[in-house]
This record gives C-alpha cells, structure tokens and sequence, in this order.
C-alpha cells in the first residue's frame, strides 16, 4: 500500500507542491535531452545517408572533444585548435570512407555495424595514446562559452538556468535548423536524401556515392564536436562520456533511426523523463536509475510502435 | 584343371553359387546401389530372398525352363537379380545394351525369342513398346522404376515390383518355396547359363552362349589368380551386356562373394567411384586417357606451390615409380623421395581420383600407350592389362603383378592353352570357352578349328618373356615381298602414341618397305606453332610447314628404334613418310565411324601419294576429282614432302630371339 | 467436377491503408481440383493466396476451410491445417542446403523436445532418419539429388523453384498454393514443372491452387479457373469457358495495353 | 591432403547425418581433445592455464551461448554481459544458500535462472527486428548492471558490494575458492565447455537447429511452413542465455574468484559480440576462433613487447591493444565478413581436393 502510494501520489504531490523544483528538473532534463538529441542526429545522418549504424558516433564526440581540449593543452591557440578538431574529423571521416566503408560495400548491415565497433576501439586506443587517458576539464572561457547562471522567477519560486546550459540549446537548434536547411535547399542535401531511398537516385544528381558518405561522416563529425564541447562542459572530458553517448541510443529507436524530428522530440522524451524518473522515483529504487530508464522507456514506446515514433510504417510483403 | 575346382562342383550354376554364399556370408553385403542419398546395400541373404521372389515371379508369369529373358538398363542391383532369378528357374538371360537405338534392340531381342524384358525403366519401356510388333514372342515386360510408367495401360506391362510381391507371396507356401529349391537343383552346370551378344562393330551381333560349369570355372582360375575375397569391393559401372561386366562383376562377384557397388547414374559414375573407392577395378584405355587429361587440365588451374609440387614429385615417380612397382632394386634417396612424394601428391591424387583402395585394376580392349601406363603404374596403382574375348568368357592372358608392361598383354591366363597357328593368328582354348552361337552352328563352326581350338581373329606372338603381343586383326595383316610380316596396325599405334599424329595409315603390304602417311594433331602440333610463333592459316600450311616435318620425322625415327629391338618387327621399319595434306574424317568415308582408318580405300584414294612413296620422288601432289560418300564432288590439291627415314640396325637381343 | 468443396472464399475485400487489393471476391476451391487463379499484374492474386494462408486479414468476408469458418487465422494455423505455400519470389532459407530446406518443411511433423534434440541419439535421431526418409523421396521425385547438400543460395533459379516445391511438399498439404511456379523459366524447365505439379496432385492428391501468366500451362493443368481484375472478380469456370469470356480477353487486352 | 575420403560411402543416413562424416576430422577432433585433457594439465604452466586456457574456454562458452542467438537465429543481442552476471549472481545466491549441495549442480541451475531472464527480455523480439532489438537487449544490458550494483541482497549486504567465492568441493577434491588449483579449475571448466559444445552442435545439426536458421533467413516463410515465431525467438533466448548463464558461473567461480557489477559491463557483452563476429556467425567452431583471437590476442600483444626486450609501460600497452584490436575487427571483416570459421571452411575444402584446385 505505501509502496503504491509512494509510486502514484507522492511524487506528483511533490511535483505540485514545489513547481520551482519540478522546472528546474524539466529545465535540467530539457538540455540534456537536446544534448541526446544531437548525438543521435550524427547516427541518423549516417544511417540515413550510408545505411551504416553508427555505433561510432559517440565516441567521435569524445574524440573530438578530447582533440580540442588536447591540442589547447599542447599550447595550441583555442580557436585554431577548434579549427585543427575539425580539420581532424575531416580526415577521419576520409579515413573512414577509404578504408572502412569502400571496402565493405554491398555487406550486410551487421558487418558495417560491427566495423564501426572497430572504429570506436580505434578512436579509444588513439585518443588515450595521443592525449593521454586522464579526464581534461573543457576550455569553455577560451571558446567564449558564457560562464554563471541566471535565476528565473516563476510563481512559487525560481528556476536556475546556467548560461552554458542556454548556450547547448541554442546551439542545438542553430544546427539542427542549419541541417533542416542543407537538406531541404542544398544540392548536396536533396543527393543525401536521394541516398537514404536509393543509391541510383543519388548517382543521378551527380554525386558519387564516397564522396557523399565522406560529407556525411565529416557533417556527422561536426555534430559530434559540437555535442562534445557541451557535454565536456559539464563533466570532465574523458572516454566515460561514451555511457553518455549510448543514451542516444534509446533516444534513437525512440524517434525512429531514419528521422531528424524523431532524433529531438526523442532526445527531449528520453532527457525530461529520465531527469523526472530519477529524482522523484529514483529515491524508491536507491538512485541511479538513469543508466536504464532511458532504455525502459524506449522499450515501452517499441512495444507500441516498432519501426519508432516517426519511423516509416513496414507493410511486410511476399 | 585347377586344383580350386575340385569338390566345389556342388556349386555348378550361379543359383546354386547365389545360396552357398548365404551359408558361407550370409551377412556380408552383397550389392549396393546408390539411392535416395546413401548407399542402400543388401547382403547375401537378403539378395537370395529378393531373387527367389523374382524368380518364383517369373513362374508365376509361365515362364520355364529354356526360356530366354531380356534384361536391359543400367547397372541396377535389380536387374542383376533378374539374370539370377532367370538361371534359377533354368531360363537364360540376354542382357541389352542400355544405350543401343531401337532396331538394334529389335535385332537382338528377336534373334534371342526373349519371352520376358526386365527393363530399367520409361526410356527402355518406349524403345521397346516401339518395335513391339516386331517381337511375336514377346510376353511380358517388366520395369524396374515406375516413374513416368503409371499411366501407361499395356496390359504385359508389370512393375517388377509387384511381379516380386507377387512372387513373395507364392514362397510362403512351402510348397513352392520347396519346389522352387528343386528347380535349383536340378539345373546342371551344362546348361546355358547367359547369353551375351557382341556388340555389333564387325558384322552383325552374334549371340555367344555360355554354360554355368565353364562360366564359374573360369571365374573361379582369374579369381584365385588376383587373390580376390569377399572383403573386395567393385564399382559396376560398365554396360551390363558386356562381357566384361558380367565376367568382371557378376560372374567373380558371385564366385569371390564381393559386393558390388552399381553407382547412381551414369553421370555421377565418377563421384560414386570416389565415394565407393574399389578395391578392384576395370576402365578401358581411353577412360585413364580422359581421367589423365582432366587430372592435368585441373592442374593447370592450380596454384604455383601445387603445380611445382605436383610437376617436381611426377618427375620422381616417373623415375622410379614403375622400379619400386615392379619390386626392383631403387636407391635409398629415390625411395625416401617417392615416400614424400606418395604423402604430397601420389596418395591425394589417387584418393581424388577414388583409386587410394584399388589392389588389382586392368585395362584391355585396344592398345595402351607406354606414358599413359606408366603415368597410372609411376603413382602405385597397380594397374595391368589383360587379352580376352566374348567366346573365351573375358581372359585369355593377364599378367602378373610383377611382370607388367605396356606393349604386352601378358601371358596365357591359369588353364589357358594359347597358341599361335603358322599364319600367325591367337587360338585358344580356356575354361570359360563358349559353347556355341546362339543358333547359328554354322558361324560356331567357323570360329572352331577341327582340334577344338577358338580362333581370335587376332594376329600376335610370344615375347621372349612369354607374354603375348598382339599385333593386328590377323586379316589386315601382310607381308613384305621379303617376306617379312607386316602388322600396319600396331606400326600405326606406335606412331599415334605420340601426342603430335593422330592418324597414320602404314602401307607395305607385297612392297619392298613399308611407309607410312601421317594426320597431324591440329590442337597439340598447333599449340606448338602459337609458343614457336610458327604463323599458319590451315591444317594444309601447317602440314606443308618443313619445322614440323622435322619434328614428325623425329618420331618416326624413334617408332623405327623401338621396331628394332623387336625381332618379329626389325624388318619392318618405316623407310618413306609423308604428312598428308588432308586430315582423314570419317564424313569422307576416310574414317569409319568409330574413327577406325579404311587403309583400302584411303590407299585407292591417295593412290598418287601411293605412288610417290615408292617411286624414289623426293615430294608429292595430289590432284585429283573425287566424289565424297555423299556424292558431293570435291577437289582435293595438296603436295606432301616425302622424307627418307634410315632403319636402324636389329639390336642384339631382337639377334638372339 | 464432383468432389466436396474443401475452402471457400466469400465476399472477401483487403485493402492497405485506402487501396483496395480484393473486393468482395467470392469462389471456391474442391478437393482434389487444381484450380488456377489467374488475372493482369496487380489484380490482387498473389493476396488472394496471402488472405488464404492467414498472412493478411481481410476486412471483410469470411474463409471456410474444411468446412470451418474463421474470421482470424494466423500463417502457422494455416499450415498446421495443412496449407502450403510457394511464393512468386523464391523465399527459401538462403543459408540452409536443399536438404535442410526441405526437412525443415517436416517440422510441424517433427516432436521431439529440446533434451532429446541435444542428445541427438535414440528418440530424436531416429526422428531424423524417419523424416530424412520422406525428404529423399521428394528430392527423388524432383530430381534434385545432385544439389542436395548445396546452399540454396548458390542455386540457379529455376532449381530453387523446385527446392521450394519440395519444401512445400515436404509438409504433406492438403492444399497447396502455388504462386507463379514457372515465372521465369525456359520451356523444358516448364514442363518438368509441369508433370511435377500434375504428379504431386495425382499422386500426392494435394489440391492445388495455382496463380499463372503462362496461359498454356494454365489450360492444360487447371481444372477450374477464376479470373481477377483489379482486385475483382470477373470469370470463374472451366478453362475453355474462361478462354471465350469477352470480359477476360478484354482484361488481358486491357493489360496488354 | 590428408584426407582419403575414397571409401568412406555411408551405408545409413545416421551416418550420412553424423556431425563429423570424414573419418579424418574425427581422428583431429580426438586429438584436440586429447592435447587439451592430457597434454595441457601434464605440462601447462601457470600462466598457460589460468590466463589462457581457463577464460579462453568461458568465453568461448560465452560466445557459443550468443552465436545461437545472433548467428543461428539471426537476433543481434548486445546484453550478453549481463546475461553472464544473472548466471553468476544466481550461483553465488544458491550457492550462499544451500552450501551443501554440489557447486556444479549450482552452475547448471543458474545456467536456467539466466535463461528465464533472458525469456523475460526476449519478449519484444517478436515486435522489434534488427538494431531496434540490439538496443532492446541494451536495456536488458543497463538494468540488470544496475541491479547488480544497487541490489544489495544479490551480494547478501556484504559491504565490499562484490561476490566472492568460498572454497566448494567436488569428490572431496577443492574446485573453487582460492584453495583450488589451477589445473582441477581447468579440467572442470573444460568437461563443462565440452559437453556444452557438443550438445549445442547437436542442437543446431537437428530439427531445432533448422527452425532457428529458418527464422533467421526468412522470417515470413518460416511461419508459413507452420513454425510459431515467437516460441522460436524464446527458445533462442533461453538456451543463449543459459550458455551465457553457465559461462557467467564459471567465470567467477572458476576463474575470477569474485566479482562486482563491473566486471559484467557492457564492454563484456561487445567482447562477445566480437568473438562471434569475427569467429563466424552461426558456427560452433567459429565461437572458439573467436574467442582465440579477442582474448588470446591482447595476452600474446602484452606479452610481446617484453619478449623483444622493449619496455613499454602497461598504459601505453593497453591503448596500443585498443587500436590494434580495433584495426584487427576491421582487417577481419574486410578479409572474410564471414569470420574465420568461413577461412576454416575453405582452407579444409582446399585440403580435401588437394592437389586439385576445386
């Protein structure tokens, strides 16, 4: 009895007795949320564009990250060295074209996913050899990332928004508009789109196919530099950032692998419910649940919609 | 006769044999065919039971004793049983070739008054319901496999099948299974036990009628003389209504008590052999001829490593394979080479090719060429060669393991007596002689001499060794006006052992010397021409060309070094050869179809050639107007070089025989 | 044509979200018959046999088959009743031999639990073999015994055309639907599918159901033919008949077109 | 090469169905298993036998457990890790339990409490294909460690939070806990290994085998020719996630000696994944290449560098093995996407028809 009442009456007690808390806590789950939200746009870009589950991605952001944050250390100046990052993903996501993708064309798509695992243990082993593995804080001020916090009055108290934290949302959106309109309006854009339904298409608009899977890699890349900057802005930088990164995975099966508006309201879903699950149920559970509700939640909504929320519906055929 | 033979006379006809093998091994496997995946496979017992039921069967349809059945197909273990089923109830079967056209059929199965077909199956059925009405004495035929059949109303058509059903339920009357014991009994080795038809290339096919008593006695000598017992395993892979067959694998297998394997078609023949791996085999000739070329074709295609290996090991083998074969004395380091070479090629060849069992093969039927021989023999196969006949029941020479060559056939086999008549034909009488055409006594006396001897038709001679070379058929052979004998045949195998001639045509018969027209080899002699950049546009050019004339006059002088060394053959050397412009084809007459050559009319035909051969012309033309079989008129133009050979000296021991 | 109705289909309609695949298609199909369903692309054939099987459910009418009628079916209720299937696209096990294919048509047949299977002796072998058994007889009467443990995959069309023949056979139907069985196949492979068909119906005595373009074939093996167009019915009756309905030429004019 | 298949025909289809048909395999297979029951216990050392063989042979276990799933049935399932920590949390728990009963009957029994767990977690397949289940089977990943690391009673509240293993006869001869030797540990973990790997080969050689593979490759026609998906999917499951299960056990029972949640992380389940992949999906023997490869192989590139006399500290080490692991997976997928159990195959066809090409 007190268990049901501790699970169906008191948090929502809570949650109308103290709004500030329960905005702050939408707030916190919000940013996070838009944060999930980016890393999964870098899977379904590449899943888009080349078919490729990308478990990568996640820790190109730290890679990335850790090239930036890495290169400052060695005394390069910040925004070079932001320029250097990106010239860095370029290479990789050449490198992986040439030496990963060509190769294993025409393979089922469990080779492909398997080959981006080697990707990872790659990046791992390289970033740690190169930058050392010990966790670096970001150069936010460097980057002229807004520092402190403003307070927000809402009736019944205040919310406490860092600027860091605005920052990574406006971020977000800039680039996830930015994306909305290099597909709709660029040539390129539409040839990727072209690519996600059939190959041929895209051939026609006259782009091959490497050089649209190196554009989407390196987009791919630029995404996950972004998302690393923020998510190194709030914890350390280091390559315990890659659990992080496996929560956009639930995030992406949630808004379906192949939609960029499934990526964010998933991303928003799984970052506000998993930010409201913890602090009022998790007390019940003993904390820490965040590592799985993500992925629960996920399942529930799979359960009801199995190609996602804004996955295509498959009519089998035979 | 043999001492084998004595007291086992009980056993004197194949039905009798059939059940003193149930006693003797009634659980060993007696046949195995492969079917639905596996080898099914019968042993003795279950053999006999299966062959009662066909035989009580055959009754139950009236047949009796004297009466002939027809069996044609493939190697079926069913049809097998049928030829028993048949001797069992003293009726005698006539096994059809499988792959004989309609009228051949006809011919056959008329002239034998077959009362009953046993036939494989749709395919035989239709080629016989096609000249039924040519068959009056025809009553019943019987099919082994029901697909396709079921919808045919013919009412003598019953599937075997159910003629054994029907038999089977007849034998559990003890009565008729007694009565079926005494009708086994009472058939006498005397009596006619099979007849086998020659297949028809000269003349036409005469049916040659053998006795059980001889038939078994025969197989009873060749089995002891290769040692075979019932843990043997052969592959029935050969036309039933060959003798061969019926000697090779009905006949010993029934005598040894070996199981024979009948594979699952014709075209999975090879695979089944691998499978299968006999222990005892028989393949004519030109089969390790077509074996040999697919082995090296596939070895073409193979890696460096391998082909090095291979090309390295074959060379040893070469050296010292026949030696370590023949039990003479080899040195140490080839015997630890050709070890290495037995574990990296040799064994792994012969496992592919499913010989890694084979303790005894034979090859016979035409003349051997000495590399191909040697190829097979150099890998440790213990291959030889034998000399038979339809009407002497398959051997009349075999040759032992140890003594074993290419160009001899051997010496007479156990009870064997083989002589030479003065005209220098084979003669022989052996136990398994046959006991007459089947009716045609006047064609039997023909083959007899008076003292009882069967004439071959063969001319031949004994190697100071003994073993028996033949020569040529005994009618196309001649003599020199110096009276030297002149066998054109074996001149003309000699020269087509060589890669490079593929026909040649000897003529001497009444001339002073002999001479020799030859057929290049377009495909090797051309391949020769590509890696020498020798340009050509024709089998004429080539022909015509003076290199590859070299070349031919190479061989001839060595065919002219091996005549030599042979007494009987010193003498018949060949002095003049030319390479005819022409390549002889069968199309033109020049060639019978089983691409025998016509020296008559090929010497009437090239008369001027002839002619410039022994006329000391130093070349050749022809330029005549001739009519093709087909009426067709053609112009045949061509000038040939006539080369002058020197004969070599006779060689001493060619002096002392 | 005697013989008791074994399925019938009444007023059956199926359509995907708007489009219409059948409408209010009725007939029926008798024991031991084979029956061709035939009609231009599109004219919702190959669904027919879909709502047959249990693999789409139609929105309206209702199947009686064996005399019972159901609303619902799921695909291996279907088989399990004894209706198989071969399918336009071959839908073999690309990773299986000929041989696994077919045994695995045996499985509604085959018992044995878990801990006998990972004994794989006594009860589960023997199993096996009894199953192998009926296996090699269909490869037999197929002629497929030189391609029996070759991967499906690696096999030319026509032969994966008879290896899923005899999947199907393998699974002893009562019914079998036969989905452009000689689509794509050269003259001597159609008539070997030809007897193979007529074979497993007479002797087998499997009734048959059967969609294909090949009129000839159509006339020479069906005993009845229902005609479909646009998702309609509109000839139903003995080949000769349906050959002479103007409503059939027209409609293969029509798709000729 | 070795082989001489002429007359090995097969008179029965037992034999024609046997699992090693040429005589020359059987003869190999024997003497593997003599070297690993005989040879190795005889001479192995130390290092051979407790850092190589004893985890080589879990994992391989491990490995066999997934491939039934991923390989044979065709359900990608990245929550393998965790699998092994239901199977080891249940050993300790019944073992902490019920001392007296013998460990071994423990292990089996954990092998099924896993394999309800992964029935539990094997639901959604029947709705969800491909990665949306791989992620699925992460959830299973991420809440089961959650469970290990929050769930005090899974470790009886001892406050180190990890299991450790008492010392647990067998025939009065010490098989766990510190007191056992090396070599018993092996000997048990491997007559497990074994029999486990026979029964799995006969599992997929049979009815069940064809069952899972027919889903695999075409979902739809397998449930037309009468196979209930959902039943096939579970079962999948089970008998995957027992292996695993009993791997679990053994890993910290006869191997690690204890363990916490972290020792059953997702990087577990990757380490797997990769075995299976580049051993080969859907073979037996592929598990065993596989296991070779990823655990064997990081060993042998630590060893190296001493062997050659550099001295590389053990940091710098383990992110080399990181890169070249990662490069390896890649190499490997490029070389042969179907793993070196494909190579395997090949390689022996090669040896068969020797010295012919084909």
């Amino acid at each position: 009895m007190d268990l049901l009442r501790a699970i169906f009456i008191d948090p929502f007690a809570q949650m109308i007795g103290s709004p500030d808390l329960l905005a702050q806590t939408i707030w916190e789950g919000f940013v996070g949320g838009v944060l999930y939200a980016l890393i999964a746009l870098g899977f379904v870009l590449i899943f888009k564009a080349s078919g490729v589950f990308n478990f990568a991605q996640g820790i190109m952001m730290v890679f990335a990250a850790l090239t930036l944050v890495g290169l400052h250390e060695k005394g390069v100046p910040a925004w070079v060295a932001l320029i250097l990052t990106i010239a860095v993903m370029y290479a990789l996501a050449v490198g992986i074209e040439r030496l990963v993708l060509r190769p294993l064309v025409n393979q089922p798509d469990i080779i492909l996913f398997m080959a981006t695992f080697g990707i990872t243990y790659f990046l791992i082993g390289l970033g740690e050899l190169v930058f050392g593995g010990n966790p670096k804080s970001m150069i936010t001020k460097e980057l002229f990332l807004p520092g402190g916090s403003i307070d927000l009055h809402i009736p019944g108290g205040r919310v406490q928004l860092q600027k860091l934290d605005i920052a990574a949302a406006a971020v977000a959106l800039i680039m996830v508009a930015g994306l909305a309109l290099f597909f709709q309006k660029t040539r390129i854009g539409r040839a990727l789109r072209a690519v996600a339904d059939d190959h041929q298409a895209a051939l026609s608009v006259g782009i091959s196919l490497n050089q649209i899977w190196v554009i989407v890699w390196f987009t791919a890349g630029v995404v996950a530099l972004a998302t690393g900057i923020f998510w190194g802005a709030r914890s350390d930088v280091s390559f315990a950032l890659q659990v992080v990164a496996l929560k956009a995975l639930p995030v992406l099966i949630l808004g379906g692998l192949t939609s960029v508006p499934g990526a964010i309201v998933g991303g928003l879903i799984i970052g506000i419910g998993e930010k409201l699950g913890e602090f009022y149920w998790g007390p019940l559970l003993g904390g820490g649940i965040e590592s799985w509700l993500a992925y629960i939640i996920a399942l529930a909504f799979l359960l009801f919609r199995p190609q996602g929320l804004f996955g295509e519906k498959i009519i089998e055929r035979i | 006769m043999g001492s084998a033979r004595e007291g086992r006379d009980a056993n004197d006809t194949f039905a009798k044999l059939l059940r003193s093998h149930v006693a003797e091994r009634g659980q060993r496997p007696a046949f195995r065919h492969k079917d639905f995946g596996i080898w099914q496979t019968w042993t003795w017992a279950e053999v006999l039971e299966q062959t009662r039921a066909i035989a009580q069967g055959l009754l139950s349809l009236g047949l009796d004793r004297g009466d002939t059945i027809a069996v044609a197909g493939a190697n079926r273990p069913r049809l097998y049983w049928s030829m028993t089923a048949a001797q069992m109830i003293g009726a005698v079967p006539v096994p059809v070739y499988a792959d004989s056209v309609a009228d051949e059929i006809a011919a056959v199965l008329s002239h034998s008054e077959a009362a009953v077909i046993v036939a494989q199956d749709q395919e035989q059925v239709d080629k016989i319901l096609s000249v039924r009405d040519r068959l009056p004495r025809l009553r019943h035929l019987l099919f082994d496999e029901p697909r396709g059949l079921t919808d045919y109303d013919e009412p003598s058509l019953h599937a075997l099948e159910a003629i054994m059903a029907k038999g089977r339920a007849a034998l559990s009357d003890a009565r008729l299974a007694a009565a079926l014991d005494r009708r086994i009994d009472e058939g006498v080795g005397a009596d006619p036990s099979v007849i086998l038809y020659t297949s028809g290339t000269t003349g036409r096919s005469k049916g040659v009628v053998l006795s059980g008593e001889r038939a078994i006695a025969a197989a009873r000598d060749t089995v002891a003389f290769d040692k075979l017992t019932d843990r043997d395993e052969a592959l029935a892979y050969l036309p039933l209504a060959w003798v061969g067959d019926h000697y090779l694998n009905y006949a010993q297998g029934l005598v040894a008590g070996f199981c024979i394997a009948c594979p699952e078609s014709a075209d999975t023949a090879a695979t089944d052999l691998r499978e299968i791996g006999p222990t005892y085999h028989f393949a004519p000739p030109r089969v390790f001829e077509a074996l040999l070329t697919r082995v090296e074709i596939r070895m073409e295609d193979a890696g460096a490593l391998k082909r090095w290996l291979y090309r390295r090991f074959m060379a040893v083998a070469k050296r010292c394979g026949e030696k370590i074969a023949n039990g003479e004395r080899v040195p140490w380091s080839a015997r630890l080479a050709y070890r290495l070479g037995d574990l990296l090629i040799y064994a792994p060849l012969k496992n592919a090719l499913g010989f890694s069992r084979i303790r005894v093969a034979y090859t016979a039927g035409e003349a051997i060429g000495a590399d191909l021989f040697a190829f097979y023999r150099s890998i440790g196969l213990n291959l030889k060669q034998l000399y038979g006949q339809t009407e002497a029941f398959l051997f009349v020479t075999a040759q032992t393991d140890r003594a074993v060559r290419s160009d001899a056939v051997g010496p007479p086999a156990p009870n064997v007596n083989l002589r030479i008549s003065p005209d220098g034909e084979v003669q022989f009488k052996s136990p398994g002689m046959f006991v007459g055409y089947f009716r045609e006594a006047d064609k039997t006396r023909e083959a007899m001499t008076d003292d009882g001897y069967v004439k071959t038709g063969d001319a031949g001679f004994f190697e100071p060794d003994g073993q028996l070379k033949i020569v040529d058929r005994a009618k196309d052979v001649g003599r020199l006006k110096n009276g030297q004998m002149f066998a054109p045949k074996y001149i003309e195998n000699k020269l087509k052992f060589f890669a490079d001639i593929r026909e040649a045509v000897a003529v001497g018969d009444g001339r002073d010397f002999v001479t020799a027209m030859i057929n290049i080899e377009l495909a090797s002699v051309g391949n020769w021409a590509e890696r020498n950049n020798v340009s050509y546009a024709s089998y004429q050019e080539l022909a015509a060309n003076p290199q590859v004339c070299a070349m031919i006059e190479k061989h001839v002088d060595a065919v002219n070094r091996s005549l030599s060394e042979e007494a009987m053959m010193a003498g018949a050397q060949i002095r003049r050869f030319l390479i005819l412009p022409k390549e002889l084809d069968a199309d033109d007459g020049e060639l019978t179809r089983t691409q025998k050559v016509r020296r008559g009319f090929i010497a009437s035909r090239y008369a001027p050639l002839v002619e410039g051969l022994y006329t000391g012309a130093s070349e050749a033309s022809i330029a005549a107007e001739i009519t093709f079989e087909d009426g067709r008129k053609g112009k045949l133009v061509g000038t040939s070089r006539i080369v002058d050979m020197a004969p070599f000296p006779r060689t001493k021991d060619a002096c002392a025989a | 044509m005697s013989g008791e109705i074994l399925l019938s289909v009444d007023d059956v309609s199926l359509s995907f979200g708007g489009v219409r695949a059948i409408a209010d298609v009725s007939f029926d199909i008798r024991k031991g018959e084979v029956r061709a369903i035939i009609g231009p692309n599109g004219a919702g054939k190959t669904s027919m046999l879909n709502v047959v099987n249990g693999f789409y459910h139609p929105q309206k009418g209702e199947i009686t088959y064996r005399g019972r009628t159901r609303a619902r079916m799921k695909p291996h209720e279907a088989a399990e009743q004894g209706i198989a299937r071969t399918f336009q696209n071959v839908a073999l096990f690309k990773g299986m031999t000929t041989l696994d294919n077919i045994m695995t048509g045996r499985s509604l047949r085959m018992k044995r639990n878990i801990f006998w299977q990972a004994l794989r002796h006594g009860p589960a072998l023997d199993e096996e073999i009894k199953h192998r058994r009926v296996c090699e007889e269909i490869i037999d009467f197929l002629q497929i015994e030189h391609i029996r443990k070759t991967p499906v995959g690696a096999l030319p069309y026509g032969l994966q055309k008879r290896v899923e023949l005899g999947r199907a056979l393998a699974m002893e139907p009562e019914l079998l639907l036969l989905d452009e069985p000689m689509a794509g196949m050269n003259l001597e492979e159609k008539e070997d599918m030809s007897r193979f068909i007529v074979e497993a119906n007479r002797l087998r005595g499997a009734t048959i159901a059967l969609i294909e373009h090949d009129m000839g074939v159509v006339m020479d093996l069906s005993d009845r033919v229902v005609v479909l167009e646009y998702g309609r019915k509109i000839a139903d009756g003995v080949p000769d008949m349906v050959k002479s309905d103007q409503k059939v030429i027209d409609a293969y004019l029509g798709a000729g077109r | 090469m070795f082989y001489r298949e002429a007359g090995q025909y097969k008179t029965t289809y037992a034999a024609d169905m046997a699992i090693f048909p040429i005589r020359q395999d059987r003869y190999g297979l024997a003497l593997i298993l003599l070297i690993a029951f005989v040879a190795i216990p005889a001479f192995g050392n130390q290092f051979l036998i407790n850092t190589m063989m004893i985890p080589f042979l879990i994992l391989s276990l491990a490995a066999i457990g997934l491939n039934l799933l991923t390989g044979y049935t065709g359900l990608l399932s990245l929550g393998t890790g965790a699998f092994m920590g239901v199977g080891a949390y249940a050993c300790y728990k019944l073992e902490t339990f019920f001392p007296q009963v013998n460990i071994l009957v423990w292990i089996v029994v954990s092998g099924f409490v896993s394999a309800l767990v992964g029935v539990a977690f094997g639901l959604p397949s029947l709705r969800i294909k491909g990665f949306y289940l791989a992620v699925a089977t992460l959830a299973a990943q991420f809440f089961l460690e959650w469970c290990f690391a929050r769930v005090p009673w899974l470790v009886n509240y001892n406050d180190s939070g990890a299991i450790e293993v008492p010392s647990e006869t067998l025939f009065g001869l010490s098989v766990t806990g510190p007191t056992a030797t090396p070599v018993t540990r092996y000997l048990v973990v491997l007559t497990i290994v074994a029999a486990m790997a026979w029964i799995a080969s006969n599992i997929v050689h049979g009815r069940i085998g064809r069952m899972w593979m027919a889903v695999r490759d075409m979902d739809i026609a397998a449930e037309l020719i009468g196979i209930r998906l959902l039943r096939a999917k579970l079962l999948a499951f089970a008998v995957s996630s027992f292996y695993v299960g009993v791997a679990g056990a053994m890993m910290v029972f006869l191997w690690l000696g204890a363990a916490e949640a972290e020792a059953f992380n997702i990087d577990l389940s990757f380490q797997i994944l990769f075995m299976i992949i580049i051993g080969g999906l859907g073979s037996i023997v592929g598990a065993f290449f596989g296991a070779t490869i990823i655990h064997l192989l990081p060993i042998a590139l630590r060893a190296l560098p001493a062997m050659v006399g550099l001295s590389i500290d053990a940091a710098r080490i383990d992110q080399l093995t990181f890169m070249i692991t990662g490069i390896l997976i890649i190499v490997f997928l490029i070389a042969e996407p179907h793993g070196l159990a494909r190579l395997w195959q090949t390689a022996k066809q090669k040896l068969r028809v020797w010295p012919f090409p084909y």
